[in-house]
């Protein structure tokens, strides 16, 4: 039993607790090199839990030692492995990044660490969890982390935009409760391993009632098109840092319980090419659409990234009409979680590299980009590599998950999904485009740069380069993936 | 007996929370939101749950309560202030 | 245009509930029954009551999440606000309250006490006892006995911390025996209190920063 | 026709009532109060629901204390962040939906 004190599934949630905790103890804005090598120290958990699992092993840890259906069972898959893997990986550069980003006693900065350890603990805690109830309680500290975050700029605009994505995510929460209480009052338990062999499809009417506010409450706060309004602003309006970890992080949470619990225990509820499927996948349409449209539209830097996002996600729903058989090499799948990890390095690599803009030049419009090709050269490559991944050019990881959704796309007939993907690749660049060519205009006579510490600049390069040349490694996420079943 | 008096407090309870969702005044809705949590305790005792009841008492219906009234509070501070604002205009 | 949304809503909600109230009626008796398992292992729970041995041994670790859950409102509330100048002493505006108040506090208090200590046997326990200390708190807080929290000092933020902290803490440990909050059973009852009273303190702390954190808006309502 | 069948039907019409109060005022006060008797709502079914026997059922009712603190935790965060809007824009409402372009 001396294995089980190191047993890095239990500390990827006790960690992040422990150091938010103690950052707020230690005082307003403190806690910056706690929180780093704690995030450190999270990297490593997570590559020897992917390691344990590459290896053979079924990682299951029950809490309390009483096992499910009585007490809560944490377990890890391939799926869970790789999401972990993702976001202690994409948190420590952007950890490192937020400690020069935040100066002097902006209020922004007073409560970011703990704000932030609270909303690792949470994601780290909902990747694992095998407990239909636990998972909700993880799903509101994660939101109420997110809110905290938003509203923590205290602006009229930050303040509204926090507001509306509170009330959004706790809407999305309270669908997916109820849905958990449904299942409960059928089945009398909440364990996913005990429910796995009990739903069938034959359910009651209430079984698959329950699904739906479920899969429903989740679309909401993941906002997928139409459900997207609240995403814009409040990812748009808050510090970059905090942006990042949100498009990048914080919407494929949500994203990853949908997909966990599709092809586990909803599963038998889902007969193949089902019109759920169907609503979703062209939701998913919508959305890129949509997002591209307006992210092409807008004169502001940060909400056009922003509306990006809503875009992408769309390419995660699309895979819905394309799950129908789900084993673990399902080509649609790797394609939609390969996709949520290069956009997640992409995004927060735009999302970095759109703060380092905003702050050199004082502006926030894309019209006041002009003459940064000369003046930050690095910075201006990083948005420029992620946006290569974004419009899913060899070789980058997008590229991988844009090939293999289109492969299975065409292997199936879906014609409509194949033109949207392609369409999709082609606004991204249309909206890239338009931020490179403000940037290469020649810069006004009478203009000011502020000064940006270099380690923002090598922060936003080094996730955009990451995003790119992922592309390269993309067989070993596919491993991790597969590892340990998919469900 | 015990089914009559159940039917009667789910209606009560129907009808108390209907009433603070449809109150367009804030503060009779928060009274009535308070009444709600109130019957909610009740309807929790009936379900053989004493600790919800208890947390419900005070929680729901006591802390929430408060808070809600304090933003009441807060609301009409608010109205007051833009009203001055608006007199005191030549 | 909003008269149609308005009544498109309506309408949806009506058959949401429809839908739901007629296929719970159909369902047949659950598979699991949880409530046998919760009997046979209460004894090894280390407390009585069964609901106190699910919220803090059984489901143990959901209990430790919700703390942070509230923890992390006040952060969210905090952060943001500007920081603001102390508030100055005001004099007591109505002589019967603050006596009143008095008596009552000392009282709420002993419930508290009461309520933490009943929760190994009967309903009750730390979260009801907590809301009854930040009750205390607010009442005081009304009769102007005790001003608005204007600065977080290293003492406020550790008692605030403190809760979860040791819940944290005693989970790590637990983890080194074995499993993640598993309490060995000769001391779980004993842990069990030992979490409880620590969170007794710090969640009555968070319930009444809620409202003592707020901004004082208070020279404008008088 | 048991207790727990009459609260958890009363459940689910409570939570459909609370998220149409959600989605329609404009007025935020009344969107966190309907909030509040949507989760309710949502409790009562958890609880009502598993109760349907008329055995009383620990596992529900424990989840349901920790669903109430988390309720009044959203609460006091919408609140908070209402009033402060309040304070900066002189109104408790969401501005319209300001798409900056």
């Amino acid at each position: 039993m001396t294995s089980a004190a190191l047993d890095p599934l239990a500390w990827l949630i006790l960690l992040p607790m422990f150091w938010a905790t103690l950052a707020f103890v230690l005082g307003l804005g403190r806690g910056a090199w706690l929180a780093i090598i704690g995030i450190a120290l999270q990297l490593g958990l997570a590559l020897a839990l992917a390691g344990r699992l590459l290896a053979g092993g079924v990682p299951v840890h029950p809490v309390g030692g009483w096992g499910a259906p009585l007490g809560i069972d944490l377990a890890v898959d391939g799926l869970a492995a790789t999401m972990l893997l993702l976001t202690q990986a994409v948190a420590l550069p952007l950890a490192v990044y937020a400690r020069s980003y935040f100066t002097g006693d902006s209020s922004e900065r007073r409560f970011f660490w703990p704000l932030v350890g609270f909303l690792l603990a949470a994601m780290n805690a909902l990747f694992v969890s095998a407990d239909l109830f636990n998972l909700y309680v993880t799903l509101e500290l994660l939101g109420l982390a997110a809110v905290g975050l938003v509203a923590a700029g205290g602006k009229v605009g930050q303040t509204a935009a926090a507001l509306r994505y509170l009330l959004s995510t706790l809407v999305g929460s309270g669908a997916y409760l109820l849905g958990v209480a449904m299942i409960y009052g059928a089945y009398g338990s909440v364990s996913l391993s005990t429910l796995a062999p009990l739903v069938d499809r034959q359910a009651p009417a209430a079984v698959h009632l329950a699904a739906g506010l479920m899969l429903v409450g989740l679309t909401v706060k993941t906002a997928l098109f139409p459900f997207h309004f609240w995403l814009p602003p409040a990812h748009g309006g808050a510090p970059a840092p905090v942006s990042a970890l949100l498009s990048a992080l914080v919407v494929k949470a949500s994203y990853y319980l949908i997909l966990r619990l599709w092809l586990g225990i909803l599963a038998p509820l889902l007969a193949p090419g089902a019109a759920i499927a169907w609503l979703a996948g062209l939701l998913g349409c919508g959305a890129i659409l949509w997002g591209s449209f307006k992210a092409i539209g807008t004169p502001n830097l940060k909400m056009l990234v922003a509306y990006s996002t809503v875009a992408q996600i769309g390419y995660l729903f699309i895979v819905f009409p394309l799950l129908g058989r789900t084993s673990p090499g399902d080509a649609a799948l790797q394609g939609s979680v390969l996709h949520a990890v290069a956009h997640a390095l992409a995004k927060s690599a735009m999302f970095t590299a759109a703060g380092v803009l905003v702050k050199a030049t004082g502006q926030e419009t894309i019209d006041g980009l002009a003459g940064v090709a000369t003046r930050l050269p690095l910075t201006l490559f990083a948005f420029a590599l992620a946006g290569v991944t974004l419009m899913g050019l060899p070789p980058s990881a997008g590229f991988l998950a844009k090939w293999l959704l289109l492969g299975a796309a065409i292997g199936q007939g879906q014609w409509l999904l194949v033109a949207v993907i392609v369409a999709g690749g082609l606004l991204a660049a249309a909206y890239v485009f338009r931020v490179l060519r403000h940037a290469f205009l020649p810069a006004p006579v009478a203009v000011s740069s502020r000064p940006v510490p270099r380690m923002l600049e090598w922060v936003a390069f080094g996730l955009a380069a990451s995003s790119v040349l992922l592309g390269l490694r993309g067989m070993e996420i596919l491993r991790l993936l597969a590892a340990g079943g998919s469900s | 007996m015990g089914i009559l008096f159940d039917l009667l407090l789910a209606f009560a309870l129907l009808w108390s929370a209907w009433r603070a969702i449809a109150l367009t005044d804030p503060a009779s809705a928060v009274v009535q939101f308070i009444v709600f949590g109130l019957l909610m305790a009740l309807a929790w005792a009936r379900l053989r749950a004493p600790d919800i009841a208890l947390a419900e008492a005070a929680i729901g219906a006591g802390l929430t309560g408060a808070l809600l009234l304090d933003g009441l509070g807060t609301l009409r501070t608010g109205q007051r202030q833009r009203d001055e604002q608006h007199g005191s205009r030549p | 245009m909003k008269r149609i949304a308005g009544a498109a809503v309506m309408l949806s909600a009506g058959i949401l509930a429809m839908a739901l109230v007629v296929s719970m009626f159909e369902l047949p008796p659950p598979a699991v029954r949880l409530p046998q398992m919760v009997q046979e292992k209460l004894p090894q729970s280390g407390v009585e009551h069964p609901v106190t041995a699910v919220l803090l041994n059984f489901r143990g670790y959901d209990t430790l999440l919700e703390v942070a859950v509230l923890l992390l409102a006040l952060l969210g509330m905090l952060a943001g606000e500007r920081p603001r100048p102390a508030a100055p002493d005001r004099a007591p505006t109505d002589p019967v309250l603050p006596g009143l108040t008095r008596f009552l506090v000392p009282l709420m208090g002993l419930t508290a006490v009461y309520l933490l200590w009943a929760g190994a046997h009967r309903p009750g326990g730390a979260f009801q006892a907590a809301a009854v200390l930040a009750a205390a708190a607010v009442l005081l807080h009304l009769t102007d006995l005790l001003p608005a929290w204007t600065s977080l000092r290293l003492r406020l933020r550790t008692g605030l911390a403190g809760g979860l902290l040791v819940f944290i803490t005693v989970a790590a440990w637990l983890l080194g025996e074995g499993r993640l909050l598993q309490y060995p059973v000769a001391h779980a009852g004993s842990l069990i209190l030992f979490i409880e009273v620590a969170l007794t303190i710090s969640l009555g702390l968070i319930l009444a920063g809620l409202f003592l954190f707020l901004p004082d808006d208070d020279e404008r309502r008088r | 026709m048991t207790t727990g069948m009459i609260f958890a039907g009363s459940g689910a019409i409570l939570f459909a009532m609370g998220v149409a109060g959600v989605l329609l005022p404009t007025h935020l006060l009344r969107k966190i109060l309907a909030f509040n008797i949507m989760g309710s709502g949502a409790f009562l079914v958890l609880v009502g629901l598993g109760q349907r026997s008329g055995e009383p059922d620990p596992v529900p009712q424990a989840m349901v204390l920790t669903g109430i603190v988390v309720a009044v935790a959203a609460t006091a965060l919408a609140l908070a962040l209402a009033r402060r809007l309040q304070r900066l824009t002189g109104r408790m409402e969401l501005p319209p939906e300001a798409e900056r372009d």
